[in-house]
């Protein structure tokens, strides 16, 4: 049975070590701080947050503390501010030990698309997005593993426009865990229970290799 | 004796030129200058380059500003919000210019040109689309794009307290664009919600020093209508 | 849990290799780690560079270090001091290498190290003797010089107060060149008068997030031996 | 009768007008601040004080408070601090709007040589005044007319290392105030009591124009 979006969040959550600083992309990424489970993680929000707690209790919101997903936030002890500019030369500067961030595709050398699709005709938004795959330490994609209709997006080299060359360390879909390593490619590190292997490999749109 | 502080909105936007490039702090609603924006509308200043993290929700604000024609050009990082219609709808019909930057590129370009550097370089953006037009160089065998220096003719910024030199203290996650903003522009206008007296401020809490702010107004919501939070 | 607190300056300093680049912070007598740099004399690594705004007073501390023949070159602004006897004697006998870099361009190169800039575009010592052996180049008809990134391998910084996060509050003037030493190297390492629990420490008074600090010892000197400034 | 030190930082203080930002370099220039008479003007120093209050009074200092030039100093109220990278940020950025420092020479096109002298062997040390020059809304240089030795120090070019190109704008003397001109050169703005325009063309190694 493939994974929940929570489950895949839970699962992406259980690798995150103590003490790591990490950025949560928008959307299902945001839910891996419900699943670090007595691991002390300081998440950092673009906007210059340092340290966000769990979200806040009902009727105990501060309308001033939002993240980056402007979703109203709580601050963990130990927390601090800075302005755009320090936090994302914190960003941009390698001392975001890991982002995580949906994808649109992840190819087999790493690069992300994840902010335009040719089909759009609206402007597409960047945000932080290629700061964070081109600064952050480490680059995880917590992604459905392919689009509603089907179609893979673990593939040979990225149709949409890049968001970050070569970025990508590890993917964590509703099927699989697999890391992008340099010269080989899509390498298998886990199933989601009752998966396949040849269920992964029909559903991506590269070579999955194993160990 | 040095007195930024302004009695009123209009007082505080006088001057603003036609073709100006205007840097508007805030992120999502948080430190945003939404009575200066509103402001604005009433100023008249048109053919604006608007610079701000967003290109406005609904039809308030820069939404509106953006509305009533008077926005040639919007520099910005995301240009999608929960409520999007005046923009798209600008943008599809070809009337209003869109520059987009990667957030960290814009906010170290405004810092850039608040520091003066005319030029520096960095690896976001790097082979991709928004590299197209720039220079790109490699350094220790890694490439990255040359981003030019973004200045203000204007700065509008939010803050929770400030004193009659102009320092600003900054409340939550209130400070996000403001203090970069306020250093990258000619003539910086903050919208604060509380006045203190002079010597009031501590040193260390002062984000943005008051030598970058040329007026302050006090937009009065009536006392502490949000609570600062705990020291 | 995140402790970033260790017991002695000796494991404070664990691995810092020969050969090492090693930013210090302080200004004249504030803001210096003089523990740590004692502690680095004891410690041993060799062939250091040293990056500081001046080259030591006297024969204590950095001047030590260098008397003791362990610092192969030095970058700073500001060799000169009220007592540079050792420095100067090694630089006329040709036994120390020495880098003027601006002060600014020190604390920019420095802060785009830790930014992730490798180069940037100055407008300081633009046709000086300064500028000799670096590209320069015309913006807007203004001739400036690229700078380089200069990254440390480890940082000396010192702080009035910290936590186990490694959040660090400076004292007064004692912030200069530590907070941006603090981002600008791969090992970073705090001497600390106060240890506060987590949470003590105000988010909007912390200059260093505990983001860019590795470890933290304290030295107790006794108490308050210096009274902070009033709030 | 030539100014004495004390009465050329007044002479230059008076035309500091109230609400300026001013940096001071290392002696002469430091007594500026005694010289501003009730005017409030923010005192800025490179290592991160915005504005700096007189001299502590005897008993009262704080030896965590000090300037550039190392002198023990206090804080006037409405004093903010800053790092190394935002106090040069300030300075460079063209945010102080006027720096005062002394001077080896002067040239006529406004160059500065106030860092390094060729007959000095010992390293030199330039501190900060390259950025000061160069970022700084103006300069204005406070120096004796001539050195020790009786040559002049207001010079057709610099001879000595330039610590600025085109950056000084005024320069006071014990003899005269003298403004550096684009274009036109040293033009006279005003003579120390008893002090003769012959006397400072004299002691001068370029041109001194008249208005």
């Amino acid at each position: 049975m493939p994974f929940t979006r929570d489950q895949m969040a839970a699962r992406l959550g259980a690798d995150v070590p103590e003490g790591w600083c990490v950025n949560l992309g928008i959307g299902i990424p945001t839910m891996v701080a419900n699943h670090v489970q007595g691991k002390e993680v300081i998440f950092q929000s673009e906007n210059g947050v340092i340290g966000m707690g769990p979200a806040p209790a009902k009727g105990a919101e501060d309308p001033w503390l939002i993240n980056a997903g402007k979703q109203l936030i709580t601050l963990a002890k130990g927390a601090s501010f800075v302005g755009h500019a320090d936090s994302f030369a914190m960003i941009r500067g390698g001392h975001i030990d890991l982002c995580v961030l949906g994808a649109f595709e992840v190819a087999e050398n790493g690069d992300l698309a994840n902010w335009a699709t040719s089909e759009n005709d609206t402007a597409p938004a960047v945000g932080g997005a290629m700061d964070l795959a081109a600064g952050a330490k480490r680059l995880w994609v917590i992604m459905e593993h392919t689009t509603k209709d089907g179609r893979p997006k673990l593939v040979e080299r990225c149709g949409y426009p890049l968001t970050g060359l070569a970025c990508v360390r590890r993917v964590y879909t509703n099927l699989a865990v697999i890391d992008v390593l340099p010269e080989k490619g899509f390498v298998l590190v886990d199933l989601a229970p009752g998966v396949t292997l040849d269920e992964v490999r029909a559903k991506s749109g590269a070579a999955i290799h194993t160990n | 004796m040095i007195n930024k502080i302004v009695a009123s909105v209009a007082e505080a936007l006088d001057g603003i030129r036609d073709g100006a490039t205007v840097l508007i702090g805030g992120f999502g609603s948080v430190g945003q200058p939404d009575v200066l924006i509103e402001g604005l509308i009433e100023q008249g200043a048109k053919d604006l380059v608007a610079v701000l993290n967003n290109a406005g929700v609904g039809r308030v604000g820069v939404a509106r500003l953006m509305e009533l024609g008077r926005v040639r050009k919007i520099i910005c990082s995301f240009p999608r919000s929960s409520d999007p219609v005046v923009f798209e709808t600008l943008y599809r019909e070809g009337r209003i210019e869109l520059e987009i930057v990667p957030q960290g590129t814009l906010a170290e370009r405004i810092r850039a040109a608040g520091a003066g550097i005319p030029a520096f370089y960095t690896a976001t953006a790097a082979g991709t689309l928004l590299e197209q037009g720039k220079e790109a160089r490699e350094f220790d065998g890694k490439r990255y794009v040359m981003e030019r220096a973004l200045r203000g003719d204007v700065a509008l910024v939010e803050a929770w307290e400030a004193d009659r030199w102009g320092n600003l203290v900054y409340r939550g996650s209130g400070a996000n664009f403001n203090p970069v903003m306020a250093m990258g522009a000619d003539l910086t206008i903050a919208q604060v919600q509380h006045i203190r007296e002079l010597g009031e401020l501590h040193p260390h809490m002062i984000m943005t020093p008051g030598v970058y702010v040329n007026r302050v107004v006090q937009v009065d919501r009536g006392g502490d209508w949000l609570k600062p939070e705990a020291a």
